[in-house]
């Protein structure tokens, strides 16, 4: 995945001048992920720009470069540090377009990578995509395999509102197939049905779209359980219509995510679900939520803190109970 | 670590050209100048008049006192140059040509405000005069000043930024991020401090370890100078000079402009943190006073010019007063416009609250989602803005809690049920 | 409430040496919404601190001095500055007594006005119950009568978790009996059941527990619809029994909050009450939220973005449609 | 701004008394800061080599050769003085007295580790030596360091703070609004800025328009001074200075230590940035090999006092590790320990999500909520920490990268079905 999203930028940089990157550590050291790998040799200083470590002033010179044309492609080196510009990004960059009723733009992404899985810790292991879901002006990516972070990227940096684009720490090594060249772009607001069924909904995002994959296959193999997966790719906007479609079908669903509980996505998504195919519902929406603490740093209790594809098995059945 | 106390007028260090008073600009200019001061003024004292009669809303922050400040500033950019600014930006965007019809109907929130009645008195915007923005977060502007001035180094053009901000905001933690990556990356920007010697009601010593601001700047890599910003004349040839080494010099520089504010820091601050003693003896350096009386002496302008002078800008405010009364208040389903920009990612606001004009399609079977009902609800909504007056309200305490009283639903109501 | 509230923070600093209050313009200038009004007189600039707009640093400093064993009550002078102050909220005050073990606590109250209806526009007017709900590690109270306002802050000093106390910024004004005295403590996680219903349950928060009650005496005027109205009075902890017990016996619930509707507040305490009670709801928990954007600064165009009685009363009878 | 290139070793600036030896101290002393330094050295070499077998997970920031800087501060400091500092603690911590097992079980995440597994590497506490954390957000350890100086102030005792933070942490905001409000309030306490050059891959040229870093602070109200950080010496005086003007005078103070890590800046950084050369240079400055070549010389330490000091150290870094190995793992079921104080306020978690162990009251009515199954789901995930070897590891690449690797599902898994 992370050559996937270095080819999304050096492509966008090659077709518009006005597209630059910058943020920590993302030129010389060529990014603490390694996804700007290379832009400095191929891009030069001026495009490919590191930064002081001053999160709220990084963003918010993306945001006046954005007002005064530019395509900034701001980095975070990760989510966990966005806190620090939250001002810039709710304030600022969500409101200006609306206060100022169109007069000026903000067409900025600003990456983050994010989530646990790595031993971080409290201080480095958040997952902040609930945040950023409830922000009126923003858009909100979080892809899950390399073909969607390349064509979600690409549509990011061409879209003239301000992006949120998260990406999960545990993907960047991740392997698949990804389109080539300049056309392949991932409209916003267009969910993936990644499997069908015909039992139950499970709806996963990021990394844990890929645990909710397993935990089809397990309900298949070893439940006889015909599960469909969705991957909604974007949660602002949100493709709602698809996952309610599904949803009528098989009557049951069940919303993974890594972050916390209380106002999840999990949380968003479920009661938009029950409000508009409560009559259809055989069971309550299921969650399967990251657990309600800070990060722990020791493995097996950061493992025992994040869903797992057995979460998501145990929460189907839950919907199921009863019926088979 | 504090100086000498600042907080008297004859304290003022300035730029060195103290007493030597500058040589006139031609006279038109100097007219000019003038004018727009006593414009900006006279704007300001009726903004104040239509607050109290509630015609405009939220908070209403004046400069009076600092239009030396702001007019010398602005005259000295070019009309392709940045200017950004705080939530006391009236007369900012009024220096820069913005006509005071569009700036007073933004305060009284209608259609033909310069952000259609979307941002309010802290929140002008002005783009084709490319003033980005009046803010209401205290140093919000500063990033984004220096994001304005990288798009002109990036594109290798002319144009500068021009920053202004206050004393108390260079305590933010945007001031010392935002002076490093300017002077890292020498951005064309000049950081225009306006030092009105208070934050809120908190004055400059009790909130700034360091008060000579250009050496707060200076460790952080931004060279700067403080000028009388009571002296239009000197802010117009200081900030002229600055300009120019951003412009061709390529690098930031603070101005600090030692000014003051006559009014309280919002419409009804009682002011206890100073005392009148001191708001007086400033006023005796009014710029408009002090300009005016020089021009007259010099005579560059005579009694029945400034009489002249006087008259235009009374039919001006009183025509913004008269425009924006008459300007529509922005229609309720206007509410979501320019919340994003439409398109092959955004094809509709995807927002859940049964006010929304264009609700998710699933919504459609939802009885309750029906466009009748929403129309009838934001109306509903929209009633309360007509509220009779507000009961409890207590003219001596601030802005904040007469807006509270209004919004106030009334006694009995406050009766709460329970255990 | 102002007042109810100024006299809690007084009585706890006579009472406790450790207790003192700092933030923007509290002391001087009396609080900017004069709640401190006095308390320099009384405890002087040693305990009444008017700090420099720092945000992040303020809270920093709370939560070190908290560390040290005092109990600082930050004052952050609305809401919306609080998003500078996230890092220190989240990523320290939050997670320190966790990651260091419980070796270190953190008794640190953040004061934060908020809320729209002043027609303060999209910089001014936001309401953030909903981001802190997320946050484990945090206690979040939303008091809306003056008796409950002081009564919660008194408990939130004496506690040793850190708490985020939410303040509308449009009751501070109203008037309420409050009992006197030192014992008048309210814990935290104990909704009160405003009025008695059998029909609907309405959960409100803040200013809209208010227009809760409004819209259950028009429900029963107009509509002879008798609904229960719940104040949670905190989010975190949450009182989830007396809510869910409510809609068992209801089988229906609106649930009222001033905030966006993404991962709202409705959207969390819908969720949970879906979860646990879901055989007896008859309808969708219905919410009623503030429309999906920065709050615009024209009156009308305010008024119409902000949930009234007549909201909660439509979304109350769409609970009951095809029941009366 | 920047001043002469500040990246060579014999380019550093000091406190003035370069090149003039000090006077050692009592022998006992001199042996103690050697024996510490080298205790930290040995202990952080073995913690990398702990880390590379997996033992340890997570980032690893290695301070290996700014052990003066740390053992110099810390010998200055009275037990009842608060240290807090960055993520690249673990010599801190060490320095303080606390014990190198627990330390060791931190970074295993064990049990007996010093914040029982929670923290790791990053966020080592010892409340008992008041060394008040390890933080891993660069700059969040500043306010809080303000915090706890307040304290002291309010209390009037004459406990003192020392800070510890880098010179890329000097680009945060909060170095500006902490630096502010230490000098305004005049708080007892001691930034100490460990200048090792870089910021991550970023040199203090690049990071910092200004990089005389004694500058930078004053501008903001803090006075300082640099010292060399190689120097142990050096830095135990300069500190114990500053220290005596914070307890007595009562006001905050910087120390700029000019020191140098040898290692990436965590563990499998690749180093683009430097040469091997830099490195070098730095090498022969080394301060543990010339403080121990300059007591030898002056006969303070004979060759077989060191070599006893050598086995010393060696036993208690092993010691360290068989200690961590032996330590068991959190219990899954204390995975909620100590978020919260319970007691009136918070009677329970309140936690909604199918892992907790104490779920809400009202989860018991839900199958899916059982005790058993809870507890099953726990194992269930926590089984993932025993993961097979990474696929498509890069031993070339950073940290972040290899575990990233750990983290991934294998190959034919990653092969998503859709349209
Ligand atoms: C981040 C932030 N904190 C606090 C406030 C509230 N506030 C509005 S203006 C003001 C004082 C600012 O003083 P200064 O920068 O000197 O500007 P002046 O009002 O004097 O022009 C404060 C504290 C705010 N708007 N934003
Ligand atoms: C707010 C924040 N931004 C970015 C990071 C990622 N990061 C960790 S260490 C580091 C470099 C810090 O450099 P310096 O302050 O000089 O300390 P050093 O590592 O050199 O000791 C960065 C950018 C972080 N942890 N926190
Ligand atoms: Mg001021
Ligand atoms: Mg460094």
């Amino acid at each position: 995945m992370r050559e996937a999203l270095r080819d999304a930028l050096a492509e966008e940089m090659r077709n518009d001048e006005s597209v630059f990157v910058m943020g920590e550590d993302v030129a010389v050291f060529q990014g603490a992920f390694k996804v700007t790998e290379g832009l400095l040799d191929e891009f030069g200083e001026r495009r490919v720009r590191d930064t002081p470590i001053s999160e709220n002033t990084i963003v918010g010179a993306g945001v006046g470069a954005a007002m005064a044309g530019l395509r900034p492609v701001v980095e975070l080196m990760t989510v966990n540090f966005s806190l620090l510009a939250m001002d810039q990004i709710v304030n600022h960059a969500a409101a200006i377009p609306y206060m100022f009723n169109g007069q000026a733009r903000v067409p900025m992404v600003v990456r983050m990578p994010g989530g646990g899985g790595h031993q971080l810790g409290p201080t480095h292991s958040h997952s902040f995509e609930a945040l950023y879901q409830q922000v009126p002006g923003l858009l909100v990516a979080c892809p899950s395999t390399p073909a969607d972070a390349k064509g979600l990227l690409k549509a990011a940096i061409r879209d003239d509102n301000p992006v949120i684009f998260m990406e999960h720490e545990t993907l960047y090594g991740m392997r698949g197939e990804v389109p080539e060249g300049d056309d392949h772009v991932v409209d916003f607001g267009r969910a993936a049905i990644r499997r069908q069924g015909s039992d139950v909904t499970i709806v996963g995002i990021l990394r844990m779209a890929h645990e909710a994959l397993k935990a089809a296959k397990a309900l298949a193999n070893e439940h006889s359980v015909s599960a469909e997966v969705i991957d909604p790719c974007t949660l602002r906007p949100l493709d709602l219509d698809t996952i309610v479609e599904s949803v009528r079908k098989t009557n049951r669903c069940v919303v993974v995510e890594e972050g916390w509980p209380h106002g999840g996505v999990g949380a968003n998504i479920a009661t938009l679900i029950t409000e508009q195919a409560f009559d259809h519902l055989d069971a309550p929406v299921q969650r399967v939520t990251g657990a309600d603490v800070p990060m722990p740093y020791a493995k097996r209790l950061e493992q025992s803190a994040i869903p797992h594809p057995e979460h998501v098995v145990s929460a189907a059945l839950a919907t199921l109970e009863g019926t088979k | 670590m504090a100086e000498e106390s600042t907080t008297t007028a004859d304290s003022v260090a300035t730029d060195g050209k103290a007493g030597t008073p500058r040589a006139l600009p031609e006279a038109e200019v100097c007219v000019g100048l003038l004018e727009t001061m006593g414009l900006i003024r006279r704007f300001e004292e009726e903004a104040g008049r239509q607050y109290q009669r509630a015609k405009a809303g939220g908070f209403l922050h004046l400069a009076i006192g600092e239009e030396a400040t702001i007019v010398g500033t602005v005259s000295a950019m070019r009309e392709s140059d940045y200017l950004i600014g705080t939530y006391r930006t009236h007369g900012h965007a009024i220096a820069r040509g913005t006509d005071p019809r569009n700036v007073m109907a933004e305060l009284f929130g209608r259609e033909d405000g310069t952000s259609r009645g979307r941002g309010g008195s802290m929140h002008i915007f002005d783009a084709e005069r490319r003033f980005m923005g009046g803010y209401g977060i205290v140093g919000g502007n500063l990033p984004i000043a220096a994001g304005l001035a990288l798009a002109s180094d990036y594109r290798g053009n002319e144009d500068v930024t021009v920053c202004m901000f206050g004393d108390g905001a260079s305590n933010t933690g945007n001031f010392g991020e935002t002076m490093n990556l300017a002077a890292l990356w020498s951005l064309p920007v000049v950081f225009l401090l306006e030092n009105n010697l208070y934050g809120m009601g908190t004055a400059v010593e009790r909130h700034s370890a360091v008060t000579d601001f250009s050496k707060k700047a200076e460790g952080l890599g931004v060279s700067g100078v403080r000028v009388d910003g009571m002296d239009v004349l000197a802010m117009r040839e200081t900030v002229a000079e600055h300009i120019r080494i951003a412009r061709e010099e390529r690098r930031p520089t603070m101005v600090e402009a030692f000014t003051y504010r006559y009014r309280g820091h919002s419409a009804a601050d009682p002011e206890v943190y100073r005392s009148k003693e001191e708001v007086e003896e400033w006023r005796k350096k009014d710029p408009i006073e002090m300009f005016a009386g020089r021009l007259q002496s010099e005579g560059v302008l005579s009694d029945s010019d400034r009489e002249q002078m006087h008259e235009r800008i009374e039919k001006r405010v009183l025509e913004a007063v008269e425009f924006a009364d008459a300007s529509p208040e922005p229609p309720l389903d206007s509410l979501y416009e320019n919340l994003y920009v439409i398109g092959g990612q955004v094809r509709g606001w995807y927002a859940v609250d049964e006010r929304t004009p264009t609700t998710h399609p699933g919504e459609a079977e939802r009885e309750f989602g029906k466009e009748e009902e929403i129309h009838r609800l934001a109306e509903a909504g929209a009633a309360y803005a007509g509220q009779a007056a507000p009961t409890g309200r207590r003219p001596d305490r601030t802005t904040e809690d007469r807006e509270a009283a209004k919004a106030l639903p009334d006694e009995e109501e406050h009766e709460v049920e329970g255990p």
